[in-house]
């Protein structure tokens, strides 16, 4: 496989069997910086397997991922995400001890923290560090309307909120890929609608590249510029929104009717 | 938070009330006991106990000492130092006692002597046997017992001049300073008489298995003439039990340990064959008139017969501590100290007590015990010609 | 301001430090064996506890065989203070460069607690990769080990035998600092970067990878730490018991700490002192209840066991109703209670 | 003894003391298997069962009458135990349930001191329970083969009831997801008293061979058990009942192995290697041999 | 039938119900409809008695169920169908199907009622003697509605049976509601697929934090304003 200049993301081959079950197979992709890729296909397509497998959850039995140049196929996922990969999680997965404050911090820290000596003693650095740290976590939490809820229990948020901390999160990361596993899930369309608004917004303001993995179509739609389809752990199709959906591989093994259906009931309705 | 602030307080306030509230006695004496009621060691300090407020029972029925009926101040140790160690401070300095006695370990002796002999009381161990307490504690801890090394010496000399044993299989309980030390100085003893110790194997206090441990010794190609095993009361019956079971047929030796009803309630049949040391016969038909007496005074009290060696030795400790207050004439520790070191040839149903000159173990014949149609019968009375040292 | 605030954080450790030593002195001045034994064995186990609490705690490692570096403290501290010439007499194997050694109190202790914690990174490398119930299991496995080497290592342990003749150097002022030092590492620990990192490890393991948390590196963080406390707090307990042997340091003891911690709350670090506040002085209380006392004319006889039972009881209630522990994972606000003295006491003063 | 010989004697050995290790291991596998509750006072039960058994002796009852009431009773006890300590707890955290079961244990072995005093009493088991088989130079202790063919018929019972049955199979549901055994109207109540009820009396039975393996009994004597079956479950992958009883014969063969190879100056160390192998063996399947290799589902 | 009056339901500090009063008729099928954490499947766990409500009455036939275990509950023929599928992976197909039926006697019915089960879902009979974890997660949903239809339902309840599967899945799903509904199954169902839910109820309810916001016959919840503001205008189509 050749490598490619200004690849941020390369993947070749990149397969993972469950006791003889393909759950991803030869998965390849070539991902630029700043993109926004959606991946969707069927549950159980291999999804949420491709994101496990490139965070380092999972060991793939064949194939290497490359990031910013750097093999990270074998490496563990905290290796990973100190690299600069944040990833969000299709169950919410908060620090339930934890205020909403600290679980944004508590990603912070990864790239600034004071000493253990500093800490035991208690010095003005520690303190300083900490501020500074609480403060720019209340920053990004105020960049998605959750700054007044900073000293609550996290699971004591509404179920979108804590979908959103978790976003909040893993940007705090400061990662330089972000991979959002099905970030509106279980949220209502207008609750949807502002979360696409915030992808674009901090895709643009962090400078980041997106994987998103959604069920959820119109979002896909209108947010990704290229779009790769699974299905039994294969790459069915890939290619721009219009494209996909006009792939009649896609049609039949994924989208099915339901693009008649809303059509049904667009009809209805109006 | 202010109920919980209130709890504690009222729970200090408790304890302050309840650790202080020692009762003068003016007509009483009392004595400190410390026994292990619950936790690992109960099984060896319950029947100790018992034998100790038999003994207290039968003093002030008579009358008391000097007049004065004693009293046993008697705390749990629950097997654990510190609650010993805490439990010494209480008497010494709370209830004031004049004298402390107790344990069957030397472990537990240590977590309470020190502590009596600050307070300037004398400790006596009914039953810890370790020959090396007294001097880890200078002169205020004494044994009522005699020290493994002489039960060791007795029945090393028998083995090889009665038994004509020239070949022995040791096996040793690794978690007990008791049994350690019993075959440490068995061996010794053995091997100095010109005996050999053809294989050598160990097991772990409470362990409830010893097949391996026989499969291995019929493994062996030379066949000892004896076993020595050195074990406590609770293990003497099920390893002398699996042993016959599997068809080992010589003498089987052991320590005070076997001086317990359970060695032929558990083994039956198989315990034929076992000698052991101790310190008395213990036999409610063939043993001496005190022990005649001992043994129904207990049956009556506590509907059981002495469950091992160590409730007469409880027993013991208690009239040894007894006289010795009644030759003091007063019940000052000093004094008491002074004439316990005196004791001379009181009898107790544990053998005689008699305390050399600058020794605090006593003096004792060792009694070689014989099992024979399921009882124990007196094989010979030994005063052992060299004793290993401490 | 800034210097005010730097102030006001040093308050409520200055007031703490402050009661404590007064509380402390009155009782060495004052009180009588008895009390003060208890206040050292209060002492002890709040080290126990507290340290205990960072590993369990924390980081959700539910080791049940800290006893064992509690015996490895004791142990390693014990042979460096021994007097030389009770180790010929008590410790005739040991190797000869141990032989003339007869540590002053302090280096000892530091020594067997950083012993102590070798031995915990040694073990803690692979067993902070088990999870849940398996980790419980695999530290009982680690106390046995411990355990069945303190009884056959003769030369070093005197295996089964009592190892006595240990200076009674423990006092209610050096353990008292000790277990102050634990608390506050314990506290400082928890407030900070590494104790989030804990946190977030115990909460939810897979999002603090995610997030760059090396999650065995941090629960090894604290399970050497805890250990080398843990070891500090077996060498006192060693120089206050002066006579132990590895039973000392097995199940039994090993239940009772972790008694304490439960009924504390599990993360705080305010419950672990409560909790061994409580559980000792309440077990201490039902030991002399249990004896038997008279009310009049009734007279209760002596139930030995009756304390543990009642112990046991109160255990299971507390799980029970106060599942979290009576600390529930939450501080006691120092600053807040010195705020709202202060505050009645102003108010007091304008009326 | 040829080596042969020796070889089949330790075989049988360790066969025999498996079994005892396989009759209590599945006990607790199958209580945590739906509660997730390792439950620690498991051992006590033996001890009850075997009290029980000696004191009706003693008063006069023939011993099959009287072990066959030792049983019920440590069943009863068993489930009293469930009822009135791990009812409340339904739910809680596996930790807190596990500190709870030590709690009951001090409870039992503690009430066993006052009822039954400290002291060790021995157990008169019948002569039929202490034969000894000889086959040339092998000898095999009577209870060795009583003790595995009842593991045998008990396992296998055991195996029909949870494949057959629909309690059994309503047992291995509750197991797997416990509120949709009670949204399936599955009485959980009643299958979670029946692991017990089962669990129970196999202690009972290993109470009976033990006691009479052993010949006497004490307060404490569920201790180490309980501690061989708990080990023993984990190695097989704590809750699955065929792990339990693979796990319980691989301890006793290792157990026996381990005594029978090491040299003399290490067999003391015995136990340190067992649990050495345990966690060796976690590291590598940290789910046991029978649990599940699969992670947290992400 | 079922009665729900002034129900609230609390988790320790968090109320999750408030007052919720809801009716469902004998042979309706009744939407539940709200965003996540709005009290829906709560609203489920209190019916079939696995919480408990702090206040209000729950009555189905007459039958107090606030007093009554889960046990009898599904003894009445109330049965709920967990969210998540929920299906017991460790035993076959078919296994998971009688336990399904754990409170029927008689033998000649649950056998009649397994092969009703295995014609709505032919895979099924296809997977009779197969683990349940091996089965592919359209494939456990169905499983998990024909382990409830095995306790003769009279009241079924489902709990967001579409979440996570593909469109076509939601489909067969959806037609399979519509079968059930024929028969003369009363039904209650929870959705997150709003569009989908209101397509077959004949009347639906709308939870949110905790309260009844709305509710109204199925047409009139689609051309509600609200709704469509909150669930249908902004993202047309395939939300699966």
């Amino acid at each position: 496989m050749d490598r490619e200049e200004g690849c941020l993301l390369e993947i070749d081959d990149l397969s993972k069997t469950f006791k003889g079950l393909h759950a991803v197979e030869n998965y390849h992709l070539r991902l630029s910086p700043g993109e926004i890729l959606g991946i969707i296909g069927p549950n159980g397509a291999g999804k949420s397997t491709v994101f496990n497998l490139l965070t380092g959850h999972l060991r793939p039995t064949r194939g290497s991922i490359r990031f910013r140049g750097q093999d990270i196929t074998r490496l563990p996922p905290d290796r990973i995400a100190a690299l600069g990969i944040g990833r969000t999680f299709q169950n919410i997965r908060l620090f339930a001890s934890m205020t909403v404050l600290e679980n944004v911090v508590s990603a912070r820290q990864l790239k600034e923290r004071s000493g253990i000596i500093a800490t035991l003693l208690s010095w003005p650095s520690f303190h300083r560090t900490e501020q500074r740290l609480a403060s720019e976590a209340t920053e990004n939490l105020g960049l998605f309307g959750l700054a007044d809820r900073a000293g609550k229990a996290a699971t004591s948020l509404p179920y979108g909120d804590q979908r959103r901390l978790e976003i909040v999160r893993a940007l705090a990361l400061g990662p330089t890929l972000l991979l959002l596993d099905e970030p509106t899930a279980g949220m209502n369309n207008q609750e949807s609608m502002f979360v696409l608004d915030l992808i674009r917004r901090i895709r643009d303001q962090y400078k980041l590249t997106i994987i998103l993995v959604e069920h959820n179509m119109p979002l896909v739609m209108q947010l990704c510029e290229r779009i790769q389809v699974l299905n039994y752990g294969q790459i069915i199709a890939e290619g721009t929104p219009e494209q996909v959906r006009a792939d009649p591989k896609v049609v039949e093994s994924y989208l099915g009717r339901a693009m008649e259906d809303s059509k049904d009931a667009e009809a209805r309705n109006g | 938070m202010k109920t919980r602030l209130a709890i504690v307080l009222v729970a200090a306030a408790a304890l302050i009330l309840v650790g202080c509230g020692g009762k003068g006695g003016g007509n009483t004496i009392k004595i400190g006991m410390l026994f292990n009621m619950t936790g690992a060691q109960a099984s060896l300090d319950a029947p100790s106990a018992n034998g100790a407020n038999l003994a207290a029972k039968e003093i002030n029925a008579a009358g008391g000492v000097l007049g004065k009926q004693i009293k046993l101040v008697s705390f749990d140790g629950k097997s654990d130092a510190a609650t010993i160690g805490t439990a010494a401070t209480q008497l010494a300095q709370t209830e004031k006692v004049v004298a402390m006695f107790g344990f069957s370990d030397s472990d537990m002796v240590m977590a309470a002597a020190p502590t009596a002999a600050k307070a300037g009381i004398v400790f006596v161990t009914s039953g810890a046997t370790s020959p090396k307490l007294p001097d880890q504690v200078p002169d205020y801890l004494y044994l009522a017992c005699f020290g493994d090394n002489v039960q060791a010496a007795a029945g090393a000399e028998y083995a090889i001049n009665s038994l004509k044993a020239k070949t022995v299989y040791l096996l040793i309980d690794k978690g007990m300073e008791y049994t350690l030390l019993l075959g440490k100085y068995f061996k010794e003893r053995f091997v100095e008489q010109g005996g050999t110790v053809v294989l050598e194997d160990n097991y772990q206090t409470g362990d409830k298995d010893f097949s391996a441990q026989i499969t291995k010794l019929k493994g062996q190609k030379a066949k000892p003439d004896m076993l020595y095993i050195a074990a406590g009361p609770d293990d003497v019956g099920t390893i002398v039990k699996q042993f016959r079971d599997a068809g080992v047929k010589s003498p089987i030796m052991g320590g005070d340990g076997y001086d317990t009803p359970l060695l032929v309630q558990v083994a039956g049949k198989g315990a034929e064959n076992v000698y052991f040391t101790t310190h008395s016969l213990m036999d409610p038909k063939l043993g001496t008139d005190a022990v005649k007496k001992f043994i129904a005074a207990y049956q009556a009290e506590f509907k059981v017969p002495p469950e091992n060696a160590f409730a007469g030795l409880g027993y013991d400790t208690v009239k040894l501590l007894a006289d010795s207050i009644k030759r003091a004439g007063s019940a000052d520790p000093k004094a008491i100290r002074k004439a316990l070191q005196a004791t001379k040839d009181l009898p107790g149903v544990t053998g005689a007590i008699t305390y050399q000159e600058g020794s605090r173990i006593p003096q004792k014949g060792v009694t070689v015990i014989l099992v024979k149609d399921g009882t124990f019968t007196l094989a010979q009375e030994v005063v052992p010609q060299k004793v290993p040292q401490p | 301001m800034a210097m005010s605030t730097r102030l006001q954080r040093l308050i409520p450790p200055a007031v703490m430090i402050a009661a404590l030593a007064a509380i402390l002195g009155a009782t060495d001045l004052v009180a009588g064996d008895y009390l003060q034994r208890i206040v050292i064995i209060i002492g002890i186990n709040v080290i126990l506890v507290a340290s205990l609490n960072l590993s369990n705690g924390f980081t959700g490692v539910f080791s049940l065989g800290h006893v064992g570096f509690m015996a490895i403290g004791a142990y390693a501290a014990s042979i460096l203070t021994l007097p030389v010439h009770l180790k010929a007499v008590n410790l005739p194997d040991l190797p000869g460069w141990l032989q003339g050694v007869a540590m002053p109190f302090l280096p000892a202790t530091l020594i067997a607690g950083l012993i102590a914690m070798l031995v915990a990174f040694a073990v803690g490398l692979s067993l902070m990769r088990l999870n849940g119930a398996y980790i419980s299991v695999a530290t009982l496995g680690f106390l046995v080990i411990v355990q069945v080497v303190l009884v056959n290592w003769d030369q070093f342990t005197r295996g089964a035998r009592t190892f006595a003749g240990v200076p009674a150097y423990a006092t209610i002022w050096n353990v008292w600092i000790w277990a102050a030092l634990t608390v506050y590492v314990v506290w400082r620990i928890g407030a900070s970067a590494f104790g989030r990192d804990m946190r977030a490890a115990r909460d939810n393991e897979i999002a603090a990878l995610s997030l760059g948390v090396s999650v065995i590196r941090s629960r090894l963080l604290a399970f050497c730490m805890s250990a080398f406390l843990t070891g500090v707090a077996g060498s006192l307990w060693a120089h206050f018991i002066t006579s132990f042997s590895p039973k000392s340091f097995f199940f039994t003891q090993a239940f009772s700490i972790i008694t304490m911690l439960v009924i504390g709350g599990l993360g705080s670090v305010s419950g672990s002192v409560i909790g061994v506040f409580l559980i000792t002085v309440l077990s201490e209380l039902l030991r002399n209840a249990e004896r038997g006392f008279d009310i009049g004319a009734l007279h209760l006889p002596p139930i030995y066991g009756a304390s543990q039972i009642l112990m046991a009881v109160l255990f299971v209630l507390v799980i029970v109703f106060k599942p979290a522990g009576l600390m529930g994972g939450r501080e006691i606000d120092i600053r807040g209670i010195l705020r709202r003295i202060g505050a009645s006491r102003r108010g007091k003063g304008a009326a | 003894m040829t080596s042969t010989e020796l070889l089949l004697q330790q075989l049988i050995n360790a066969v025999s003391i498996g079994s005892l290790y396989a009759l209590m291991a599945i006990g607790l596998a199958m209580v945590f298997g739906i509660l997730r509750l390792i439950n620690f006072a498991h051992g006590d039960l033996i001890m009850v069962g075997s009290y029980v058994t000696l004191l009706l002796m003693l008063l006069g009852l023939p011993f099959l009458l009287a072990a066959a009431a030792g049983v019920v009773a440590s069943t009863i006890a068993g489930l009293i135990m469930e009822r009135v300590a791990y009812r409340p707890l339904r739910g809680a955290h596996e930790i807190a349930m596990l500190l709870t079961s030590f709690s009951v244990t001090i409870f039992l072995e503690n009430l066993a001191i006052i009822l039954f005093r400290p002291t060790s009493r021995a157990f008169p088991a019948p002569a039929v329970l202490r034969s000894v088989i000889e086959i040339g130079q092998l000898r095999v202790a009577g209870l060795d083969l009583i003790a595995i063919i009842v593991a045998a018929v008990l396992l296998l019972g055991l195996t029909l009831f949870v494949r057959r049955t629909n309690v059994g199979i309503a047992m291995r549901a509750a197991s797997q997801d416990l509120l949709a055994a009670r949204l399936m109207g599955i009485n959980v109540n009643k299958v979670i008293a029946t692991a017990f009820a089962i669990g129970s009396f196999l202690a009972g039975v290993v109470g009976l061979l033990w006691s009479a393996r052993v010949g006497k009994i004490d307060p404490l004597m569920g201790f180490n058990p309980v501690l061989k079956a708990f080990v023993a479950s984990v190695i097989g992958g704590l809750g699955s009942l065929p792990g339990a009883v693979i796990g319980a014969y691989v301890l006793g063969g290792l157990e026996i192995l381990l005594q029978g190879l090491l040299p003399s100056a290490l067999t003391p160390y015995r136990d340190a290697f067992v649990f050495a192998i345990l966690i060796a063996l976690l590291l590598f399947r940290p789910n046991g041999i029978l649990g599940s290799t699969e992670r947290e589902k992400i | 039938m079922l009665k729900l009056e002034t129900v609230d339901v609390a988790y320790g500090h968090v109320q999750a119900l408030d007052g919720v009063s809801i009716e469902v008729r004998d042979g309706e099928l009744v939407a539940l409809l709200g965003a996540n954490g709005a009290g829906k499947s709560t609203t489920l766990m209190a019916i079939s008695g696995i919480v408990r409500p702090r206040a209000g009455t729950l009555t189905y036939n007459g039958v107090d169920l606030a007093k009554s275990s889960p046990f009898d509950i599904v003894g009445l023929g109330v049965i709920h169908c967990p969210e998540g599928r929920r299906i017991f992976g460790g035993l076959t197909v078919l296994e998971n199907l009688k336990m399904g039926s754990m409170r029927r006697a008689e033998k000649q019915g649950v056998r009649k009622d397994i092969d009703w089960v295995f014609s709505l879902f032919p895979v099924l009979a296809q997977r009779r003697h197969q683990s349940g974890a091996t089965l592919s997660g359209g494939e456990q949903q169905m499983l998990a509605i024909g382990r409830a239809l095995m306790a003769e339902p009279r009241l079924l309840m489902l709990d967001e049976p579409s979440l996570g599967l593909a469109p076509l899945l939601v489909q067969a799903i959806f037609k399979v509601i519509r079968e059930l509904h024929h028969r003369g199954v009363t039904i209650l169902l929870v959705e997150q697929n709003v569009r989908q839910a209101l397509a077959v109820a004949d009347r639906g309810y709308v939870l949110s934090t905790g309260k009844v916001m709305l509710e109204g016959t199925g047409k009139d919840l689609r051309s509600n304003p609200e709704i469509e503001q909150a669930y249908l205008s902004a993202a047309p189509g395939a939300r699966a």
